[in-house]
């Protein structure tokens, strides 16, 4: 079971000094080796962007998929190996931009597996334009009048189609992530966790400070209630704001927003996916019945 | 216009046609079982709009007592359910040819002058015995009737077909068929063709290219399928969806896209999968086919054309994808193109495609199209004693050490050590990578030229691996045909029809589209009296790839282009026509 | 301004008898006449599947799209000619399947255009596989052992991003579909129109019967409160059922479930769309002072 | 190793080098700026990894009194930022070349042997006067002391750029350059290379291939350009996104797949729209691509290759993608590949581009890469005299009168009523339709080949309206080069350098790359003494085209798929090295 020095790579991270990737990174190695996986059973999956340049700096049984597709690769491992935990990296871009019908149809899908989604609001590694969850009137070298679109409310998103398990963390609290983290990677369902992810180097509005300034945990109120969608939803909504809201008008909270237990998996429900697919293809599948069928 | 049993072949044609929904494929496809099952050889033609109601459907079914390769050219018996069939497909009628009717629809005065009409009540032979729905089996059993065929063999099937859901249906149906034999069979003897079972046949099985595409893949010990619905290619995954039970996770997904990168996905655990798709989807596949290429995975797609652009004729046939599979997606890398020509060829193609994918660890495309996607002949059973399972250098279990996913090897594979495998930790990866897969070294100019050379390199694996070419008929012949995929069944009828008449004719089939067969083209272009490339598509594109490999040029073309496969009859013509024109004339300006 | 019979094609349906297809094209020409476009004034996008297939149908300035993509092309529509209404029929596979991402990012973009979804529950032209709608463990020839998934929430996921006109009724009544189809005509935004139309050809399931059984209208019930997200999301919530379940413990809401007038709609931000695009292709456009830019 | 000053061109270049982040680009691009306003000619050349920060990034620029076509082979003096710069690029170096580094962070023993160092407190002078963020100030002033280049251009270029922003800043980036020009100016008479300034040049602009075909599309009345980001293609968005204020709507849109259905449905309404994006995207856009071409839709596509497959190298060069855009998409349809070779044929083909999607009514596609996309040149302002706006048979205003969008016509070509225009009820559709636009009559044969016919026809017209090849240097010479694209540049400076040497080259530059320009490119080559295709890909996708097209075979090849460049220099040896050669150890086969 790797320690958290184990899952390093020789291949040493090369994000910005104080970019929100490595504390994903470091809370993420946290929970893995707190979890306590060998290398043999958990595989990780990135998408393109600086979130998915992650996939150079971790030692694991991994996969660099394309640009918004990492949830269908992911799945695909998923329904073809019962005996692996996949933990699938995405951008907000990636994962909720191109990435967005994957993102829909995984959440109503159940499949076991944890999607992390690096929230930057921010096309980083394509220098800085307007990401589905940049602000309105945000400007950008894509939107340099600034975005007039609503943003993408994930976790609003997850909930309607029936994601079992919805979260949402600031990357600046290690801890907190790393907690959120371990919650999803024990989640026997498709676990969602959007993650606010400073970008200093092209978001100057979603600032480490704005972020913190602004995030408080769900838990700490009263009427936290994780077990309805409703309320869940209605705290979705909250995340909306506009580029000056002032830190107290505009409260962003985190933590986990929709939890279901005990609803059977994608994989529960298949009875053929008892063992790792590849075991089928040691001989020649007897057809003989099949092809009498059609006689 | 062809005169009654005048064709050269011995075999029978029986078209039923109406309007969508009035279920004329099963009732088709019933009679051909019951053909085959009484030992002869049968092959079925729909056609169909892009309907599920109204419309003009059709299926033709051809049988015989010999085998032959394509389907029927002109219709000895014609099942008219609506007005509409007898305007549209009269003209297809042979001379002297039957239209089994129903005055109570149709009028006797619209029937084709050429024709001998055989009225029939089906409406009330049918409704007098349980319904409308068994028109189509007082029709059948007229047409039996007709040919003097035993209707015993008709009435088992009845009750095989509806013994489980109600015995009073099958009763009713057995009773409707044996009325409408009786009516039909007052005209039998004005009609001079004659259908006998044949005892003691070999076994046979009902098939279309999709059955045999899947049964392919199950041999070869699939383990994933994931499919996005398109025809003609829906029905593979019907069909796979209904073996789950197999062993096979089948998932309808939501797009195209989805499809290819689970298989992606799939194939980096070590299961055999694969995805199907027409054209359009695999438009959409075409990014996640590049993944297959640079991460080196072993996956198998199902490429089965229909006539484009676009949404084009969604049930129609066209070979119109054959440059596209060769060159879709950004970059270059290696990939292998089979090219089914007929059932047998879907079955062993099928799980050679997936033995190569996992030698050569690049995606394998099976391409073929509606004409051989939909359509079902009477074939025997596939050879499963042939099926071997390859995996290559894929190693499963155990542990591997200082394990470089990429290694450079002399042949460009690298052993590759699926997850779970101890020590398998490794990155594959959608960038340009190293030896371990790390994207950043792959910016450098050297391991760029590595890598891209070490997967190029496996082309010239897969050219010895991949299936050669197969030549048909005689070495010398007076005209010689090259073609790919699914015209191969009337090239070989015309081939038959030509040699009763005197006219020799070979045939190359291209099996593996590519690597190009370049060697083997030439040397059969080469020595060739009159050359003739068959293509169903406008631009020419197995020519064009001939023109490329070989530096060469036949001396003719024939193409097809309005959404129906060739016949064996138009492809014999145009072997005729070429043999009259003396050879100067051709334009070939190679040899 | 074409009346319904005007707006009939030559060519006439050949959707199978008893199809929810013909109720909802009678109540989109009634609806047309009633809001009274000229032919030059709209024009009309369809996706691929039997609802597309209405493209045949209706005399006007139609595109019959690609597959899963009218929303996208519909939208290239309106945003180069703000002269013209866009109406764009899709089916379920094709809205929601498919095309889900371009439903997603078209809610939060409020493009002045409507959008109906031909919501049949099941692939109609490919012959009956399961829709993203479709009912779990409902058998289709792609889902033999039943379907796994959670259903696809169209109204939910339309109200968590931001579209400003949610509605859904039932073809079967053609008058009250046809009042919603008004009120979406003459929204100013985006309006998303779900529609629950039988397919009795394929989905033996939701039939005439089982619709008209349990659909009832959100404004006839206390509490009715279209302005408020919350409330919509949670009606929506009510349309999960299982494929057995009894009328009355399975009650499906239609009518207006959220509708926001008076935000500005992605149109209304483009000063430069003042008139149909193509007037600036007249002449060459003079690129002097963008050319000394660069010296 | 090259010397100084020993290179036949009587220019000079300059490399900068550091981490990303750094400002290297911007820094080099201001240096070029200032030299082309004081009458000089300059080219640019950035590397850079696909990453944020860290890595190596490095801009060339070349400079000189005369103009030239590509980027710098060597570097006659290098500003090292790091020590990385120092280990990487000095091999780079020519003999005797000068070295400016700052000896805080790099130490002097650790530079190449052949280099004269050039220390200067980089960091200090930066730091004394406002900030580390200045060290490419004091750097680039110091390279001009080396050239003894004067400094009050490059001062008020430091004014013009910062002046605006804060006086204090402007101050303060002159005083540390003032002081680096005299740290470095105790040098320059060791350093014998020397630049002046023009008096009474022409006005030039600085342009990368972007820019040059967004404004080529402005020129050419653009009305709609949606794209999603994808080097190197993103800047377009950006360029486009600024200019929105000049009656464009541009959309930053989900994905490519609904880029280009927006575009179709753009060009639907008579605008004029056009998407770009890199391989990838378009492997995204394929589908709508073909849509593009059923439904006849005149819209332009921009495709910036970079190397694939898949991810790839997303800030790297290749030319990978000519087959793929030639057969992108399921079925046959009339496509226009055009291949700009420069930045004015970048501006030129854009609106050309835009005039014949018009005439045409079928998509036209832009094949770039990205060592045309990213890298600037001085180039004289493009002759927008030139432009016309040719809208074909497009109706945009009035009325029509039994309206049929896909009337058959003698050239293919339908007159296009726009949506507006009175009587323009149509069916525009992605089905195989009839002249109306109706799907379901689209499914008769005989309509379907109408149909595929007229659009097929298109082809024939498109042949005379598309670009013709354009041919370079002497009707005789002792090597013939065909290639296309931006491989122009490096193949015309060595023509150049070869004729200086005595060995003559002529060029035929593919412009059109679909339809085939098979008359002009068999004629160029059937009287070649010696052929040579050059490309910047592995499989030789030109040379496939040329055998295909005009059954002829070059007799050399030279490819680079590292993902740079070709170097002039490497073009001009390759072509020494045939013509050391003997004649018949060439390989053609055909003459
Ligand atoms: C099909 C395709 N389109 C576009 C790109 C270019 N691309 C790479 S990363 C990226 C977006 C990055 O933003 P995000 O997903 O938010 O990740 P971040 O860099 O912010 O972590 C884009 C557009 C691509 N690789 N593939
Ligand atoms: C890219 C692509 N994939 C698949 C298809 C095949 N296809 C046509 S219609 C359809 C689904 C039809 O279902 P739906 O959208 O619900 O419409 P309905 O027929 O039920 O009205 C499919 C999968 C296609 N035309 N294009
Ligand atoms: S650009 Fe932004 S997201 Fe990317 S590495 Fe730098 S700070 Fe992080
Ligand atoms: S298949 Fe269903 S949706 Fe399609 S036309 Fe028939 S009833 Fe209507
Ligand atoms: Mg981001
Ligand atoms: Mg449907």
């Amino acid at each position: 079971m790797p320690t958290v020095a184990e899952l390093e790579q020789a291949c040493k991270p090369t994000w910005c000094p104080g970019c929100g990737d490595f504390q994903m990174w470091k809370a993420l190695k946290q929970a893995i080796e707190n979890v306590g996986y060998t290398y043999e059973r958990f595989a990780v999956v990135w998408g393109i962007g600086n979130a998915g340049n992650g996939a150079d700096f971790l030692r694991c049984q991994g996969f660099h998929a394309l640009h918004g597709r990492a949830l269908p690769t992911a799945t695909g491992i998923a329904l073809t190996n019962p005996e692996l935990k996949v933990i699938v990296e995405m951008g907000d871009g990636d994962g909720y931009g191109i990435g967005g019908n994957h993102f829909l149809h995984s959440c109503r899908r159940n499949v076991e597996m944890v999607g992390i989604f690096h929230n930057n609001q921010i096309y980083g590694l394509t220098t800085g334009q307007a990401s589905p969850t940049s602000d309105q009137f945000m400007k950008t070298p894509s939107t340099p009048g600034g975005v007039i679109e609503e943003p993408v409310n994930p976790v609003g998103v997850a909930v309607a189609q029936g994601a079992t398990f919805v979260a949402r963390t600031f990357s600046g609290d290690v801890a907190y992530t790393q907690s959120i983290y371990e919650q999803a990677l024990r989640h026997h369902g498709f676990a969602v966790v959007d993650v606010f992810q400073p970008c200093p180097t092209w978001n100057k509005n979603n600032t480490f400070k704005w972020y913190a300034e602004r995030v408080y945990k769900l838990e700490d109120e009263p009427g936290y209630d994780p077990d309805s969608r409703v309320w869940a939803f209605e705290k979705s909504l909250s995340t909306f704001h506009d580029l000056t809201c002032a830190p107290d008008s505009c409260r962003l909270p985190v933590g986990v927003f929709y939890r279901e237990e005990g609803v059977p998996t994608y994989q529960d429900r298949l009875p053929q996916l008892a063992q790792p697919m590849w075991r089928q293809a040691r001989k020649p599948r007897d057809i003989s019945r099949a092809m009498r069928a059609l006689g | 216009m062809a005169q009654l049993g005048e064709r050269g072949t011995p075999d029978i044609s029986i078209r039923i046609g109406g309007p969508a929904g009035a279920g004329i494929k099963a009732a088709g496809q019933s009679l051909a079982r019951t053909f085959m099952r009484e030992g002869l050889w049968t092959m079925d033609l729909t056609e169909y709009p892009s309907l599920i109601r109204g419309g003009h459907n059709v299926i033709t079914v051809r049988v015989g007592p010999k085998p032959f390769f394509s389907h029927a050219v002109d219709v000895d018996i014609l099942i008219a359910l609506d007005r509409l069939t007898v305007e549209k497909d009269g003209p297809s009628l042979v001379e002297g040819g039957a239209v089994v009717y129903d005055p109570a629809s149709v009028e006797a005065a619209t029937l084709p002058s050429h024709a001998r009409g055989v009225p029939v009540q089906l409406d009330e032979i049918a409704k007098r015995n349980g319904g409308v729905i068994m028109r189509n089996t007082v029709a059948m059993a007229a047409a039996l009737a007709l040919l003097r065929f035993p209707l015993e063999p008709f009435e088992s099937a009845l009750h095989a077909q509806f013994d489980s859901k109600s015995a009073e249906v099958a009763e009713g149906n057995v009773r409707a068929a044996r009325e409408g034999h009786a009516e039909a069979w007052k005209h039998a003897d004005d009609f001079p063709l004659r259908l006998s079972p044949v005892p003691g046949a070999p076994e046979r099985v009902l098939v279309d290219g999709n059955d045999a595409v899947c049964l392919g893949a199950l041999a070869a010990g699939i383990g994933f399928y994931a499919a996005y619905p398109m025809t003609p290619a829906s029905t593979l995954l019907h069909y796979m969806a209904r073996h789950e039970g197999d062993g096979v996770v089948v998932k309808h997904v939501e797009d195209e896209i989805a499809a290819m990168n689970m298989v992606v996905g799939a194939a980096f655990t070590g299961a055999r999968a694969m995805c199907a798709t027409s054209g359009g989807g695999f438009s959409l596949m075409a990014e996640a086919f590049g993944l297959a290429g640079v991460t080196e995975s072993a996956v198998v797609v199902g490429v089965f054309s229909r006539p484009g652009p676009a949404t084009g004729m969604p049930t129609w046939t066209e070979q119109g994808d054959l440059q596209f599979v060769i060159h879709a997606a950004q970059g270059e890398f290696p990939r292998v193109v089979l090219a089914p020509g007929d059932r047998d060829d879907a079955f062993h193609l099928t799980w050679q495609a997936f033995n190569l994918a996992d030698r050569l660890q690049t995606p394998v495309v099976l391409l073929g199209d509606s004409y051989l996607s939909d359509n079902r002949q009477s074939v025997l059973p596939f050879e499963t004693a042939r099926v071997t399972i390859d995996r290559g250098e894929t190693i499963t279990e155990g542990e591997v050490s200082d394990y470089l996913r990429y290694r450079d090897t002399p042949d460009g594979i690298s052993p590759r050590a699926i997850p779970g495998v101890k020590g398998a930790e490794q990155l594959v990866n959608s960038y340009e990578h190293d030896e371990y897969g790390w994207g950043q070294e792959g910016e450098r100019a050297e391991v760029r030229v590595q890598q891209d050379e070490k997967r190029m390199r496996k082309m010239e694996l897969a050219r010895t691996l991949a299936p050669a070419p197969v030549a048909f008929g005689p070495l010398e012949a007076d005209v010689s045909i090259v073609s790919f995929g699914s015209t191969k069944g009337p090239i070989r009828d015309a081939m038959d029809e030509l040699a009763a008449e005197g006219v020799s004719a070979n045939f190359l089939q291209v099996v593996t589209c590519w690597p190009f067969p370049a060697r083997e083209v030439s040397g059969f272009l080469a020595v060739a009296k009159r050359s003739l490339v068959v293509e169903n598509n406008y631009t020419g594109q197995l020519e064009q790839l001939i023109r490329q490999e070989c530096l060469m040029e036949p001396d003719d073309r024939l193409h097809r282009y309005d959404g129906r496969a060739f016949t064996y009859a138009q492809i014999a013509e145009k072997a005729r026509e070429m043999v009259r024109r003396p050879a100067r004339e051709l334009t070939g300006v190679t040899r």
